[in-house]
């Protein structure tokens, strides 16, 4: 089966979590189509690695991992702490600094 | 013959002459900060400062020498040391014979201008000391604007000089001032910036041409003949713009109505008188020199725009209701003029058009002076709240007679020799723009004697008058007033003040002087002239008695 | 590196020690620092991190200067290629560590705001701040906030010190951005210098629900922005078979390889980077974590957050993509006419000092694209020098903007802002020649800056680009003159905010942000220089 | 024409001929500056300053007198004006017979009239005031201190006018004599007619003014120089065309300041100003500085017949005109005035006829200066006397209460009707005759014309004696309008002196000057006086027909206001003629709906469309800007997910922008 269509299949995981971004108002979901979006891209990278007969995409998909925990406490502190200012998880309650 | 090579400075200082001119008034402008609390050892230390600025100034003409102008020498009281090499740039200094005599208009106005705000009135919250500083900032600015020989130099003086008159106009000026402040300095920012591009462009060119890219307007003077005439255009075009909003000339001059009117009198002269010129000078020193074939190709378009502004700028004078205003449109009008010679290419324009430039700024400005008097008094700048003030204040009267004179280019006063050296000039060139022109100077006539019929002639009345004469204690409504027995009474409108007189006396006597011996200021100009001449690389059209056209 | 993979896979790659120390030291120090918040008595912590992060600048940026003095002018790339040290990267270097300090101070000053700008901790003050009205209204001032004296144990807990490791990271992290030479480094940087940013954002010790709103923004969005760029390193990945910027140049110019590939990447990366850079319209963020972040971290993220997306951009497209300028360039132009528009026309009515700040560092975003796009050395020179003047110049603004204060808080409304000449001259004069400096009027650092960039542009064949560019910075003077208006010509309200008196820290951010933005309009010559020093080199 | 004769240094008195106008010039400025305190003394001193450049003149005079006719025109350069390029133009003087002349008639007469201004201009003389000032400001000694410094500028700028050497300096002369009209017009400042007079008056000089700048432009242009000897001796170079068109510019700068047709209505107005400046500015001297013009000229006219056709036609136009208008006035400043319209018509036409007429347009101008000179002072005499009334229909049988006002009018009168062997009688009759001398239908139209115009002179000035000096006394029964009694008395010998002086020479000038040979002493400037040949009439008819037309004017006069008592009230209505005649056939209403009020219109249009178009146009800018940021920054919502929204967009569009670049 041609790797291209793992490339196409994370073209579409990346989409899907943009448009989740779009769409979803809590702001955990949102940030986890971020993750999403971030996985999708690990997809192609090692896709591409396939392609490209190296390892390097793999490393870097090991990269993306690391720094996508990383994303993931700093954001989830973030959040909680709004959160509990605001006892609301919806990133539309957040719209006092706008104009 | 190539002026580059006589004229690039020695990058090794030089005559620092110019430099004191330019440093002095800016000291002095540091001064008053000290003295902000002591309001009149402030006015005195401004005032010797700019005393001592114009004495400098004599001395700076006394040491011109129109000989070596003549024989080349394209600038003298050469500075220069090299400012930004990335740039090329210089801070370069030196004057020829246009400069010379703007920089002493400069140096001769401001000392009378702060005997006129010696005693004025400032709006509450607002220190004299403040006033002069910024006048005395101003005066640099303006110093630095002239004797600029790098272009980049100049770019930045004249950009510079927003700041204090902006300020000027916003801390100091009428109930409309932010609006005119404003739109002044935002008119003004825009044509700078677009002028900037030219400027860029122009160094990007030196920089094809001359391999380094340079700002010494010598150089770039040196290569104007063989930049290609479609780069020339698009230079010429942002300089003009620039200048044109400067001069300003219509439709770019809704500006300056506003600022002439709600700047205060002495913040107004120096704009219209002063300020404004850098415009025509620009022309005169930039747009030609540097862009030949582009002037040449565009002057039908600038002298339009310079028609117009004669007839256009006397027409809403007369239509005018507030008096600053109508002089500001006055001065539209003028500049009208002076456009007109600078792109007439021959001798005689150029001359009258420098000239112009002078007498413009001592007429208007005793113009300007006048209103300011008659406000001072009356409190209204509404021409309709004047009348038969002859009768009151016949001496007021009379300068203000000398002044319009003066401003319609009587002969016999300074403007004419100007206005007469430019119409001349540009005859043999642009038959039809001077025949308009000339047409002008009834209007121009019309504009003044309409204003000071409204405000000197007929029986004593208007608002403002009759106001100022009750507080005063004298007559009442249309009363007819006796100036003797005013005067004994103490009439709410007195005569000049001896203040007064001595800030006019100076104006009305070089105005008269200038009209029956304008030969000094003429032979400081001719030399020059004739080089910008060479620059723009057009033959004079009427040779000495040679017979041109019309031969049987 | 392939090649070198597989021939020798065990031997470490030599590493050029004097050429990353700065980078090393602000780092390492970060890492003390944390160490610092770990086992630090409370009432200790806030002297010692300040003196640490200003030790650390300091030794960096002398660390700095002994290198760049024997640096080779051709510049070199270690770390196993990852990072390339060469003039440019030095001058950044040298721009992020000053203005670091700066910021650094402003972070550091406790005398303007009671106990400093930051507060203990965000669940402190969660029942305060969730009460209903009190959302940009005052959050209460506990009493023992308002004496001044410093480190007296009492006082302490209301310093939150974390800020400073913070700082410290993201500092490094934008040192390695500037510095990275493949896309992977790069990415990583990017979030060594992001994710702290987030954090210190939702600090502020007033107005709660607007700094964790800033955060949540700028996190959210900016992990949105970090995705694509990731999604553009990966199609450029698929395209060169590396992610190194030399590769990419080489693969550029001859690769079977569908340019899809290729444009789609660097679109996506450029995305990425011009978010940080918050160039419109990706800027949408900017104004919103302006206004909400306390005001010494907007000036951080201002100046050197900036700093650091440009300096990626630079090398980017400089060092990746400069053979394929003529397509990309395009596009660019829209991008850049888009972003001077809308900063200069969205800030023309803007209420809040902050946000209006914000909007300008939208348009010149603008005008840097414009100095980035030249490929040229003047292209690269004139960005350099014009992120250094433009940098230093917000970084005092928001100083000043620190001191104007009311009772609950910055007086950052305009209408506040009024006759404010009348009560403090020498601030008014200030603010008024900052701002001169933001609108580009000569001798300030703001027209030397533009007009290196505008020449640049122009010697490039842009010249449509430049007239436009200066249209809308004439559009743009416009509301920096409006705060001149109101501090000048306008009569004071009653209720006036007072002006604070700078403490010494603030007042050394100020001044030096003052004195360069002077300098450099004046005698630029020394770092333009430095800033022309050396090319970027792959 | 003779060859121009060649051109020698000015010597001996004539070497200091600039203090002719310099005296008056500084007497001027020291009146102006000194202030109240030239009160006393400053009517001494305007007197004197003229009195002297008069004896100077005097002077000058026998000097040149003393040499060979071809050495008499000198000239002398005091320094360069105006120097610039290839334009150089001197402050030098021109003495030759022509510029003696005028000297000598505007400081003699001028000295007159100065001395009888004393008298005038007296503050609060003879019970009720002097003059308007009455009812105005008192007159009061700084008033007439004004007046003299006034009447000084004025003399001196006529004496630049004719003794300048170059155009542009009569030029400065010429804008100098409009200014000093324009300050003595308005001398009685808070009477609005007059200030509007005198702003009438200046402003139609000035498009005469433009007329003869583009002529001066033009011969610059052509010969690159300015300066008469030059410009005379290379005219001849030139094509007919441009002749033509330098000739008609002249023209119509003398049109303008000698109150021709087109031109011609701000010269009535002008007599607002006081009697004494009427009679030097606007009947003695100003006003003929136009024939000067064309005179001085006159080796430009003789070179384009055309040009001098419109000339004199333009004369012909203006003396009918004035003639008739004058008919039908009742205030006998304005009737006077009018016959000084008609009577510089005489004189245009006359230098309108070229070598045929140039000298004799110069005798009718110096016989008129002293007849209308002396008319005018009568009138003031009369006016003095009857509070300031120039009504005549409320005078009458003035005769017997002033006599010397009554015989020296008469005398003037007489000459101004050409009553035989008085001075008007040689001037105007050798006018018609050489107007008859023209060939073909010029002889006929001028002559006829000319004659005809004699004629209702006689008639409108008859009509004016006989309602002022003869008939029932209606001012007995009668209010004047200051509300008081009239009481007719003869002036002051301050006054009457100079109508003596004035009437001798109204009588005497004409046989004198054409006895001495006046033509013979102006051969040199204006060429010999070419004799006219009998074209249309024999000369021996000519004086008759005139005599005869005069004397049916006179007859018709006296049969119409002589035999019945003059109606106090104006008769109305009247037929159309003399309702045109009255509204001066219609001139200001043309003026008015043709100028004025199109004038005032497009200004007020011009107003609008600055404020609201350009200006508009900038302000509508900023507006838009602003209007479009307050509706843009809408849009920055404060929703992540709308940022997130604008960010995705924009990423699709670089990326589909990047890839349509490179694909497509």
């Amino acid at each position: 089966m041609s790797p291209t269509n793992y490339l196409l299949l994370s073209a579409l995981l990346f989409t899907v979590g943009a448009i989740g971004v779009l769409v979803r108002r809590n702001a955990i979901v949102v940030f986890m189509c971020i993750e999403l979006m971030l996985n999708a891209v690990n997809l192609s990278l090692v896709t591409f690695a396939r392609m490209n007969g190296q390892l390097d995409g793999q490393v870097m998909a090991f990269f993306v991992m690391v720094v996508a925990a990383a994303e993931v406490v700093v954001g989830l502190a973030i959040i909680m702490s709004i959160f509990r200012t605001r006892r609301s998880s919806s990133v539309d309650d957040a719209n006092l600094l706008k104009y | 013959m190539n002026t580059a090579v006589m004229n690039t400075a020695p990058d090794t200082g030089g005559n620092v002459m110019l430099l004191v001119l330019l440093l002095l008034p800016l000291l002095g402008a540091l001064l008053m900060y000290p003295l902000r609390t002591n309001v009149p050892a402030a006015k005195a230390v401004a005032m010797a400062t700019a005393l001592l600025e114009f004495v400098l100034v004599v001395v700076t003409w006394v040491g011109y020498s129109t000989d070596a102008a003549s024989s080349g020498e394209r600038f003298q009281y050469v500075f220069s040391v090299p400012w930004i090499p990335a740039f090329g740039t210089h801070l370069a200094f030196g004057i020829d014979g246009i400069a010379l005599v703007l920089i002493a208009l400069t140096a001769f106005l401001v000392p009378g201008l702060m005997l006129f705000a010696w005693a004025e009135k400032l709006p509450e919250g607002r220190t004299a000391s403040g006033y002069f500083a910024l006048l005395l900032a101003t005066q640099a600015t303006l110093m630095g604007v002239f004797t600029a020989t790098d272009v980049f130099l100049f770019y930045v003086f004249f950009e510079a000089m927003l700041i204090p008159m902006y300020f000027l106009i916003g801390r100091f000026g009428g109930p409309n001032r932010q609006y005119a402040s404003v739109k002044f300095f935002l008119y003004s920012l825009l044509g700078g910036l677009i002028m900037l591009a030219s400027l860029i462009g122009l160094y990007v060119t030196s920089a094809d041409q001359l391999g380094a890219g340079t700002f010494t307007w010598s150089d770039l003077q040196s290569i104007a003949q063989s930049t290609p005439t479609s780069t020339q255009i698009w230079l010429f075009l942002g300089f003009f713009v620039a200048f044109a909003i400067k001069a300003p000339l219509v439709p770019f001059h809704t500006w300056l109505p506003d600022a002439g009117a709600e700047a205060p009198i002495v913040a107004a002269v120096l704009l219209v008188g002063v300020l404004d010129k850098v415009g025509t000078y620009g022309f005169l020193r930039y747009c030609l020199p540097l862009f030949p074939q582009a002037s040449q190709i565009l002057a039908p378009l600038v002298l339009v725009l310079a028609v117009i502004g004669i007839i256009y700028g006397a027409l809403l004078a007369v239509g005018q209701k507030d008096m600053s205003r109508f002089v500001a449109y006055t001065s539209i009008a003028h500049f009208g003029f002076i456009a007109l010679g600078t792109f007439a290419f021959s001798s005689q324009a150029f001359a009258g058009a420098t000239l112009y430039m002078v007498n413009h700024g001592l007429s208007t400005g005793m113009l300007f002076v006048m209103v300011g008097l008659l406000v001072a008094r009356g409190g209204s700048r509404l021409t309709r709240d004047y009348g038969g003030v002859s009768k009151l204040a016949p001496l007021l009267a009379g300068c203000l007679l000398l002044a319009g004179m003066s401003s319609l280019a009587l002969p016999g006063t300074n403007s004419f020799v100007s206005e007469f050296l430019v119409l001349v000039g540009s005859f043999p060139r642009e038959p039809v723009a001077t025949i308009i022109a000339t047409v002008g100077i009834i209007f121009a006539a019309l504009y003044i004697l309409w204003f000071y019929q409204q405000t000197m002639q007929g029986p004593v009345r208007g608002n403002a008058v009759i106001r100022a004469l009750e507080a005063g204690g004298v007559g009442g409504p249309g009363a007819m007033i006796d100036p003797a027995v005013a005067a004994e009474r103490g009439s709410g409108f007195p005569d000049l003040t001896r203040r007064e007189i001595g800030v006019l006396a100076p104006l009305i006597v070089v105005i008269v002087v200038l009209g029956f011996f304008p030969g000094p200021v003429l032979d400081v100009v001719n030399p020059s002239v004739q080089s910008t001449i060479t620059e723009v690389g057009l033959p004079d059209p009427v040779p000495a008695g040679g017979v041109v056209g019309g031969v049987r | 590196m392939i090649a070198l993979a597989q021939v020798a896979p065990l031997t470490a790659p030599p590493i050029d020690y004097a050429a990353i120390a700065p980078l090393l030291v602000v780092l390492g120090g970060a890492c003390v620092s944390v160490l610092f918040e770990a086992f630090l008595p409370r009432h200790q912590r806030w002297p010692a991190q300040v003196a640490l992060s200003v030790l650390v600048v300091a030794v960096a940026g002398i660390a700095l200067g002994v290198y760049a003095g024997t640096a080779p002018a051709a510049g070199i790339v270690t770390l196993a290629t990852a990072l390339s040290v060469d003039g440019p990267t030095l001058f950044l270097w040298g721009t992020l560590l000053v203005l670091g300090f700066g910021s650094l101070l402003l972070i550091a000053d406790r005398s303007v705001e009671p106990g400093g700008a930051f507060l203990a901790s965000a669940v402190e003050r969660a029942s305060v701040a969730a009460a209903p009205g009190t959302t940009s209204g005052p959050t209460g001032v506990d009493p023992e906030h308002v004496d001044r004296s410093y480190g007296a144990p009492g006082e302490a807990p209301t310093m939150q010190t974390e800020v400073f490791p913070f700082v410290l990271f993201a500092l490094g992290g934008m040192m390695a951005f500037v510095a990275a030479n493949d896309l992977l480094t790069m990415f990583v940087a990017l979030e060594v210098l992001s994710l702290p940013l987030y954090l210190v954002c939702g600090l502020a010790r007033r107005r709660r629900l607007l700094s964790q709103e800033a955060a949540v923004k700028y996190f959210l969005l900016g992990a949105f922005a970090s995705a694509f760029f990731l999604y553009g390193l990966a199609l450029l990945y698929g395209y060169a078979g590396s992610v190194k910027l030399v590769a990419i140049a080489t693969a550029a110019v001859g690769t079977p390889k569908s340019d899809a590939l290729l444009f789609g990447g660097l679109a996506l990366l450029v995305v990425g980077l011009l978010f940080k850079g918050s160039v419109g319209p990706f800027h949408t963020w900017t104004p919103d974590v302006y206004q909400g972040a306390p005001t010494p971290i907007t000036a951080f993220m201002a100046a050197c957050t900036k700093v650091a997306a440009f300096g990626a951009l630079l090398r980017v497209l400089h060092v990746a993509f400069g053979s394929t300028h003529w397509e990309w360039r395009g596009v660019m132009w829209v991008v850049a006419i888009a972003s001077m528009a809308i900063g200069a026309v969205l800030g023309l009515t803007q209420t809040d000092l902050k946000r209006m700040i914000a909007y300008s560092s939208v348009a010149h975003a603008g005008f840097l694209l414009l100095g980035v796009m030249a490929i040229t050395p003047e292209g690269v020179s004139s960005t350099l020098f014009y992120l250094l003047a433009y940098g230093f110049t917000t970084l005092a603004v928001f100083g000043v903007i620190s001191l104007v204060r009311n009772a609950d808080g910055e007086a950052t409304h305009l209408s506040q802002w009024a006759g404010l000449a009348k009560r403090s001259p020498i601030l008014a004069g200030v603010m008024t020649f900052l701002l001169l400096g933001l609108a580009g009027i000569p001798l300030t650092s703001g027209f030397t800056a533009k007009f290196a960039v505008f020449s640049a542009a122009l010697g490039d064949g842009m010249a449509p680009l430049v007239v436009i560019a200066l249209v809308f910075s004439a559009v743009a003077a416009f509301f920096y003159l409006r705060v001149i208006v109101l501090m000048y010509f306008s009569e004071t309200p009653e209720d006036g905010p007072t002006v604070t008196v700078p403490g010494a820290f603030t007042t050394v951010a100020v001044t030096l942000g003052v004195v360069v933005t002077l300098l450099l309009g004046v005698v630029p010559t020394l770092v333009l220089g430095w800033a022309g020093a050396g090319g970027l080199t792959g | 024409m003779t060859a121009p004769p060649e051109v020698l240094p000015a010597t001996g008195a004539a070497s200091v001929a600039w203090l002719l106008f310099a005296i008056p010039a500084v007497s001027a400025l020291v009146l102006f500056l000194a202030g109240k305190r030239a009160n006393a003394w400053g009517h001494v001193l305007g007197v004197g300053s003229v009195l002297a450049s008069f004896l100077l003149g005097v002077v000058i005079f026998v000097q040149a007198l003393g040499v060979a006719p071809d050495q008499r025109t000198t000239e002398l350069s005091l320094y360069s004006w105006i120097s610039s390029g290839t334009l150089n133009v001197d402050f030098g003087l021109r003495i030759d017979p022509l510029s003696l002349t005028f000297v000598l008639l505007i400081t003699g007469v001028g000295s007159l009239i100065h001395i009888y201004s004393v008298g005038y201009m007296a503050p609060h003389a003879s019970g009720h005031g002097a003059d308007a000032d009455a009812h105005a400001e008192p007159s009061s000694d700084s008033s007439r201190r004004r007046f003299f410094a006034q009447l000084n500028l004025f003399v001196a700028a006529m004496l630049v006018l004719v003794l300048g050497n170059n155009f542009v300096l009569l030029y400065l002369g010429w804008e100098g004599v409009g200014l000093a009209s324009y300050l003595l017009i308005g001398f009685y400042q808070d009477r609005p007619s007059a200030a509007t007079a005198a702003k009438k008056a200046f402003l139609m000089n000035r498009v005469g003014d433009v007329g003869l700048a583009l002529a001066i432009f033009l011969i610059w242009l052509n010969l690159g120089t300015l300066q008469y000897t030059e410009v005379f001796a290379r005219i001849g170079e030139l094509s007919g065309g441009t002749i033509l068109a330098i000739t008609l510019l002249l023209l119509l700068g003398a049109c303008g300041k000698s109150g021709q047709f087109p031109l011609q209505s701000w010269l009535p107005d002008a007599m607002e100003g006081p009697t004494p400046v009427s009679a030097l500015i606007h009947a003695a001297t100003m006003v003929t500085a136009g024939v000067y013009l064309i005179a001085r000229t006159n080796p430009i006219y003789d070179l384009t017949p055309t040009g001098r056709v419109v000339v004199a036609l333009i004369g012909v136009v203006t003396l009918l005109i004035g003639a008739i208008i004058g008919c039908a006035y009742d205030d006998i400043k304005k009737v006077l005035a009018y016959s000084t319209v008609s009577q510089i018509g005489y004189m245009i036409l006359a230098v309108g006829l070229g070598p045929a007429g140039y000298a004799l347009g110069i005798f009718h101008l110096l016989t008129h200066g002293f007849f209308k000179a002396g008319l005018f002072l009568g009138a003031g005499s009369v006016m003095h006397a009857m509070n300031d009334d120039v009504n005549m229909r409320n005078f009458g049988g003035l005769g017997r209460k002033m006599p010397i006002t009554f015989v020296t009018f008469g005398l003037g009168y007489l000459a101004l009707i050409g009553f035989p062997f008085l001075s008007g009688y040689f001037s105007k009759d050798a006018i018609i005759e050489a107007a008859f001398g023209q060939e073909g239908w010029q002889g006929w139209v001028y002559g006829i014309t000319a004659t005809l115009a004699a004629g209702l002179t006689a008639f409108y000035m008859t009509r004016l004696m006989i309602m002022t000096f003869f008939g029932e006394e209606r001012w007995r029964n009668l209010k004047a309008p200051d509300g008081e009694d009239y009481h007719p008395h003869e002036s002051s010998p301050v006054m009457t002196g100079p109508m003596i002086v004035l009437a001798i020479g109204s009588v005497f000038a004409g046989f004198v000057l054409s006895a001495v040979g006046l033509n013979q002493w102006l051969a040199p400037s204006l060429g010999e006086l070419q004799e006219s040949p009998d074209g249309a009439l024999p000369h021996a008819l000519v004086p008759w027909l005139v005599l005869a037309c005069s004397a049916l004017g006179v007859l018709v006069a006296y049969l119409v206001v002589g035999r019945r008592p003059t109606p106090v009230q104006r008769p109305e209505p009247v037929s159309f003629p003399v309702q045109a005649a009255r509204r001066d056939l219609y001139a200001n209403a043309f003026n008015e709906t043709v100028i004025e009020r199109p004038g005032i219109w497009l200004t007020r249009a011009l107003v609008f469309l600055d404020n609201r178009g350009v200006d508009g146009l900038v302000n509508g800018l900023a507006a838009g800007l602003g209007g479009g940021s307050a509706r843009l920054r809408r849009l920055q919502t404060g929703f992540v997910r709308s940022y997130a929204l604008s960010m995705l967009g924009g990423s699709v569009f670089v990326v589909a922008a990047l890839l349509a670049v490179r694909f497509a």
